[in-house]
């Protein structure tokens, strides 16, 4: 089997992620609701993942998609935690709107 | 035997004091500031003597730091007027009774301690280390044990700490300058460097803006009113009669020899600064209500005739800045004293509230007028011995500045006189004024002999000092 | 244009409208929807690369497992109204000039910056097999791998710990 | 031997001084008095003994006691001098000085202080003499500064009255004015002769002079000078002198008249060969004199405070000894000064028997009469006023007349102006005399029931004095210059004898004539027309501005002391919180910047996402652009 990239090149791959993941940033920029924002870091994190594959294609070599494989557990793990914590502030304040969460403030 | 052992002895002592409890802790720190007096008076018979009492050893190797203490006849001019200050001060507080007074002995005898590593450090960064050192006891005394609404004293003392902290931070920066040319932070091996006119330009004044607010000069001046108002008196005899010396020490010790230059160069302008604060400090402290804000400003005056005194770069001029140096850190002592005397019995420092009091006590009155005429440099006190040679100096670089800076013995007796008579002469006060007990009196009657005999035989001061100053002027006209 | 290619251009068209549309919905539950579809193009990359273990993990916990958990809080929140209430205007524009400044940025870069792309060459050796894959997880990231698996069992606890409710009168 | 003696000479007084200090309060009053006393009279035998000494050997004595000060190439000793100038300062000092501690013994007797009085003039009697032996200007300058101490203690010796502490206080500061000047000549002299030693200075100065350094002098004798102003009350420094009457009554006689006050004198003949290098300087001193003794004499004309009327004639006396000075006529100022201790002494003294037998009164619109009631102080007092009126064959006379005389010959408007002082003297006097003793009694009954004349204490040094002020006027009567002669290793040739010729007949009798015309002006006003002085509010006019003393006490007020309070008030409220504002300035820039920076940190997750993406665009680019 020839490599893939031949026929795609590996310059459509980065402008892909690079897109995606500027739609990611838009994305939690753009709204407020935080579930949306975690749905964005996500298409982030994909973004890099997706590149990572592509590289490691490039390269022939395994360790690209081993270092997904572990950004996916830390992504699995973070929106975990991440929810739960949404969760207990929806208790809290009754929303989820980051605009409303400013204890942060110094 | 060497100086080290002092400065062991008066850390021990603050230790002592400590853990010797509330009690007994005046008493311990008395005795403690009478061994390291009696101490180095010995060290003073075998420096007298040639012995070598100095103690040289490695510190920190890179940066190379030498934990260097050295002694000529000018720091021990200044090392004995501290020890012999500081027991006074410490017997001065002994109608007090200060909360968690073990804590506030041992931070007199640390200051004690910092300010004589201060005096007889030979390395830059040593000296630094002690320079500010020394500021963290008073900060803490006039903090916690100071007098008057405390949101206002926290004001004043935050802003002499971090007022003087800045400043020498700037010293700082100009050792480290020092070192990155001379490789070594020694006194002698900074003496040895040859900066550019330009280099000693910023050495010079990186010095200077420590010195100035320390000793201070105006325009540095406006910590020092508020915060020895606000001060216990055994603060302000510690800041007045010590601290501000370290200033001058400095200058003589630091900023003149290694800055000839600079120094020669804007002689007149800061001659003509110090003169200022002269004249200055006196007509400030002409309409004084408080009394101890009108001796902060009287003390501001006579530093600043020092600092003259130490810019002519004179041999007299230096000499004189010393004498001064010793006879002011006296007679402030025993002036602060006298206010705190006062306070004791009526409760107040507003000149106007007082008044009556020489009837009720004149041994009382003749003491403080005999310092009040001290700090005016009557003849036979030790002051006119300082503030004749200095003048004597001024009138040697330009007459007007002597004539300017001789103003002083008029404003001065003109302020002093007023305030002597507003607070002591007078209708009998209706308060009652009990006399002077032994403790008080002792104070009063050493500083007054202190004053009087060296007032008339300056001698031994001159020719402990003398060599000294004649060796640093030398390397200032190297 | 080859199928794959075409297949390519389907999928990214896929993924990049899915994920906008993810974003731009104003129901959550549809944004969740969205971006399942999204995650199963992404997918369809990872197996257009051959990347079959991972094409299917990656199903697995986006789709099968993170996704569900979203859903599931949304859910439990009561969200699935459109009821969001827009950000202030100079906020939303200024999130859309830095997507285009950013897009711009990165883009240029990747253009300006000196390729060295030459020949894709294939070795032909095996590097992604599943069988492969283990190897390499489990001989020389032998130890990121625990420390994966510590990671998750510390998450779940945090979960657990987080998202429990406070006893009344503590 | 001699250096014991002469250290007891300078030490006696000052062991009466410490006497009185410790035990003063243990001790009864006579015997602390007593003690007083004894210590001056010590002192002046034992200046009658070096007077005895120096008359056979006329060796000039000096020795030193210790090392004092090193100040740039020459160190100062404890020196004492003692030659012929010195020793006839100390003659009279100790010797009035005696007399008027036996006077205040009495005087003070209802005085709580009066161990402490006693202690003040014993001091006092110290530092004069510490002043006079002086081998060198700073150890004269330790006497000059120590009286004026003194002169303070005594002033404001009754210290509970703040009118009298303020007169206190101004005696001292504007003596330091003076004083001031004084260091800032010692300054000059030292630093061009490098020594201030007055047996070195002589020829110092004059190879100085050679040297082209005559303008240095000028400038050293004008500081000097004005440091005499100070202390012997001349214009523009006078004003302290008349205030400095609120101290008891021997303090004026001794400090106020016969003493302290010549101090300047005794200074500038001290510095003589300096003087007479800078003839400049010289005119400036006798108008300076001139001026002093008629402004000052025209205000006595009107003053109704017995004191104040001796205070005044003090410094317009004091005023022609400076003109005299100012012409070079160094042995006449110190004739002058001799008298005028004697009489102006005895007239304090007797002013002070007045007031004495009054019980504080000392306005002389009600007194009157006293002629019978006090006749010894009556006739005392009378002669001494026909001493300082300059009435033949009175020691005020003789001295007097030499003044005018040395005038005429060097400059007839400054003789004219001197003879108008002089006879306005001469109405000032008598005018006191006969407001005090002539005519009837105007006081209260209660006091006319206790008129009585002084106890013996206080009336032999009355005596004592009259006598010298008849009989002093011999040490230098104009055919027997003893007293020119004695002087002249000091003065070293520089007087010149007035040949007795038909000008100075003239002359003796013009003065003569002028102080007849202004004692029968006297008589005629306020013994024919029995003319009582207004009270404070009625006089007007011209008199008026005579009587409040040509308001320079105001002008001063107004010009020095106001604006340097004003300033330092200025200071204080003003320019003080400014300058602490600039530095509590740095304070609030810091703290306005970091108060602006809180303002980013405000929590808005939002806002920290912008920013952090720009941030990551910007440093992106800043790497690509940096490669």
């Amino acid at each position: 089997m020839g490599n893939i990239l031949n026929e795609i090149g590996i310059e459509n791959y980065i402008f892909l992620s690079v897109l995606l993941f500027c739609i990611g940033v838009f994305g939690v920029l753009y709204r407020r609701n935080a579930i949306i924002v975690f749905m964005s870091i996500e298409i982030m994190l994909n973004a890099v993942n997706l590149l990572f594959v592509a590289f490691s294609t490039y390269h022939q070599d395994a360790e690209g998609q081993v270092f997904v494989f572990f950004s996916m557990a830390v992504a699995a793990a973070e929106v975990a935690v991440g929810l739960a914590i949404l969760v207990s502030v929806f208790r809290n304040l009754g929303s989820i709107d980051i605009d409303n969460l400013k204890n942060l403030k110094g | 035997m060497n100086i080290t052992t002092l400065l062991i002895l008066l850390l021990a002592g603050a230790i002592v004091t400590l853990i010797s409890g509330d009690k007994l802790a005046s008493r311990v720190a008395l005795l403690f500031s009478l061994v390291a007096f009696g101490f180095s008076l010995n060290l003073l018979f075998q420096f007298n003597q040639g012995t070598d009492i100095s103690f040289v050893s490695n510190w920190i190797d890179n940066p190379k730091v030498a934990f260097a203490l050295k002694a000529d006849g000018l720091s021990m001019a200044m090392v004995l007027l501290t020890t012999a200050l500081t027991p006074l001060i410490i017997l001065s507080s002994f109608g007090n009774n200060f909360n968690n007074s073990k804590n506030f002995y041992a931070l007199v005898l640390l200051m004690s301690f910092a300010m004589i590593g201060t005096f007889l450090a030979a390395d830059g960064l040593l000296y630094y280390v002690f320079w500010e050192l020394a500021l963290i006891p008073i900060y803490f005394i006039a903090l916690i044990w100071g007098n008057g609404d405390a949101e206002e004293r926290k004001k004043a003392v935050v802003k002499f700490f971090i007022y003087t902290l800045a400043g020498s931070l700037f010293m700082l920066v100009g050792f480290a300058y020092l070192y990155s040319k001379a490789g070594s932070f020694l006194l002698e091996d900074l003496y040895k460097l040859e900066l550019s006119d330009n280099e000693q330009f910023w050495i010079f004044f990186a010095f200077f803006l420590a010195y100035a607010i320390k000793i201070p000069i105006i325009p540095f001046h406006t910590w020092q009113a508020k915060v020895y108002q606000k001060a216990p008196t055994v603060g302000t005899m510690l800041l007045s009669g010590i601290m501000l010396k370290m200033g001058l020490y400095s200058v003589i010790r630091w900023q003149l020899p290694i800055a000839p230059n600079a120094a020669k160069e804007y002689m007149p302008i800061l001659i003509g600064l110090s003169i200022a604060g002269v004249v200055y400090g006196s007509i400030v402290a002409l309409r004084q209500k408080d009394l101890k804000k009108l001796l902060a400003y009287s003390s501001l005056a006579h530093v600043g005739l020092i600092a003259a005194g130490c810019y002519t770069l004179t041999v007299d001029g230096l000499n004189g800045a010393v004498y001064q140096m010793i006879a002011h850190g006296f007679v402030i002592v025993g002036l602060f004293f006298a206010a705190e005397v006062i306070f004791r019995r009526f409760e107040t420092r507003k000149i106007k509230e007082l008044g009556g009091i020489r009837s009720q006590a004149s041994g009382f009155t003749s003491m403080f007028m005999i310092l009040v005429l001290a700090s005016v440099a009557l003849p036979g006190t030790y002051n006119f011995v300082g503030e004749f040679t200095v003048l004597y100096s001024l009138s040697q670089v330009n007459l007007w500045f002597a004539l300017i800076g001789g103003t002083t013995i008029i404003l001065g007796a003109y302020y002093m006189l007023r305030m002597f008579q507003h607070t002591m002469l007078g209708e009998t006060n209706t308060k009652v004024f009990a006399e002077v007990s032994l403790n008080e009196t002792i104070v009063f009657v050493v500083i007054i002999g202190f004053l009087l005999f060296f007032g008339l035989y300056p001698k031994p001061i001159n020719d402990l000092v003398n060599p000294a100053i004649k060796e640093i002027l030398a390397v200032i006209n190297r | 244009m080859s199928p794959i290619l075409i297949t390519f251009y389907f999928l990214a068209a896929i993924t990049l409208a899915t994920a906008f549309l993810t974003i731009y919905s104003k129901n959550p539950i549809h944004s969740a929807i969205y971006l399942i579809i999204c995650f199963f193009s992404i997918g369809g990359h990872y197996l257009l690369f051959n990347a079959q273990f991972l094409a299917i993990v990656h199903i697995i916990v986006y789709a099968g497992a993170i996704m569900v958990l979203m859903l599931f809080t949304i859910m439990l929140m009561n969200l699935n109204k459109e009821d969001e209430v827009h950000k202030p205007r100079i906020t939303r524009l200024g999130a859309i000039v830095v997507f285009v400044v950013m897009s711009i940025v990165l883009v240029t870069i990747f253009i300006n910056s000196k390729t060295i792309v030459g020949e894709y060459d294939t070795s032909g050796e095996d590097f992604q097999s599943i069988k492969k894959l283990g190897n390499v997880l489990l001989n020389e990231y032998m130890v990121p791998f625990e420390y994966a698996s510590v990671l998750l069992l510390v998450a779940m606890i945090g979960t657990v710990l987080l998202s429990k409710k406070e006893k009344p009168g503590k | 031997m001699e250096m014991n003696l002469a250290i007891l000479l300078l030490l006696s007084p000052f062991v009466g001084f410490l006497f009185n200090v410790f035990f003063g309060k243990k001790v009864s009053k006579g015997f602390s008095g007593t003690i007083g006393t004894l210590t001056v009279v010590v002192s002046f035998l034992l200046s009658v003994c070096f007077f005895a000494q120096l008359n056979q050997n006329g060796k000039a004595f000096e020795f030193s006691l210790f090392d004092w000060i090193q100040v740039g190439n020459f160190k100062l000793n404890f020196g004492i001098l003692l030659d012929q100038l010195s020793i006839l300062w100390l003659l009279f000092v100790t010797g009035i000085g005696s007399l008027i501690h036996l006077y205040s013994i009495s005087y003070m007797h209802d005085d709580e202080n009066m161990h402490k009085f006693f202690a003040y003039l014993n001091l006092f009697v110290f530092f004069m003499i510490t002043l006079v032996v002086g081998s060198n200007l700073l150890v004269m300058f330790i006497g000059w500064e120590g009286v004026g101490l003194c002169s303070y203690l005594l002033i404001g010796f009754w210290y509970k009255n703040q009118d009298y502490n303020d007169a206190a206080k101004k005696a001292f500061i504007m003596n330091r004015v003076g004083d001031l000047g004084l260091l800032i000549g010692i300054f000059i002299l030292a630093i061009n002769l490098d020594t201030i030693n007055f047996t070195d200075l002589n020829a110092g100065v004059v190879a100085l002079n050679k040297t082209g350094g005559n303008q240095a002098l000028q400038w050293a004798a004008l500081c000097l000078f004005i440091g005499a102003t100070g202390k012997s009350a001349q214009i523009p420094l006078y004003t302290w002198l008349p205030d400095a009457m609120a101290g008891p009554t021997p303090v004026s006689a001794l400090i106020h008249a016969a003493t302290m006050v010549t101090a300047g004198i005794f200074m500038v003949t001290r510095m003589n060969f300096l003087f007479d290098l800078t003839p400049n300087v010289q005119h400036v001193i006798a108008i300076i004199g001139t001026i002093t003794a008629l402004v000052a004499a025209a205000i006595g004309l009107l003053q109704n405070d017995i004191k104040k009327v001796l205070a005044y004639s003090t410094v317009s006396q004091l005023g022609l000894m400076f003109l005299a000075l100012g012409l070079g006529a160094y042995n006449v100022a110190v004739f002058h000064v001799i008298t005028h201790a004697f009489f102006k002494a005895c007239l304090f003294l007797g002013s002070g028997s007045v007031i004495h037998g009054l019980h504080g009164e000392q306005d002389m619109r009600k007194m009157g009469g006293l002629r019978k009631a006090m006749p010894i102080t009556f006739w005392t007092m009378m002669i001494s006023t026909l001493a300082i009126a300059g009435i033949f064959p009175f020691a005020g006379f003789w001295s007097k007349d030499e003044i005018l005389m040395t005038a005429f010959h060097e400059n007839k408007t400054l003789w004219i102006v001197a003879s108008i002082a002089s006879i306005m003297t001469a109405f000032y006097m008598f005018r006191l005399m006969y407001l005090t003793f002539f005519r009837e009694f105007r006081g209260t009954e209660e006091q006319k029931n206790h008129l009585h004349e002084s106890p013996s204490l206080i009336t032999i040094p009355l005596v004592i004095l009259a006598v010298l002020a008849t009989i002093g006027g011999a040490i230098n009567l104009p055919g027997s210059t003893w007293l020119n002669h004695y002087l002249e290793p000091i003065l070293a040739g520089k007087h010149e004898e007035h040949h007795l010729g038909s000008t100075e007949y003239m002359l003796m009798g013009i003065a003569l004539v002028g102080a007849i015309i202004g004692i029968v002006l006297a008589y005629s006003k306020y013994i024919k027309q029995a003319f009582v002085p207004k009270t404070d509010n009625e006089i007007v006019g011209f008199s008026k501005t005579i009587y409040n003393k040509f308001y320079v006490d105001e002008l001063y007020t107004a010009t020095i002391v106001k604006p340097i309070n004003a300033l330092s008030n200025f200071f204080r409220t003003t320019l003080e919180p400014a300058l602490s504002k600039v530095v509590f300035s740095f304070g609030s820039v810091a703290y306005g910047l970091s108060s602006q920076g809180r303002k980013l940190q405000n929590g808005n997750i939002g806002l920290y996402l912008f920013v952090f993406v720009i941030g990551i665009c910007a440093i992106i680019t800043y790497l690509f652009i940096a490669q």
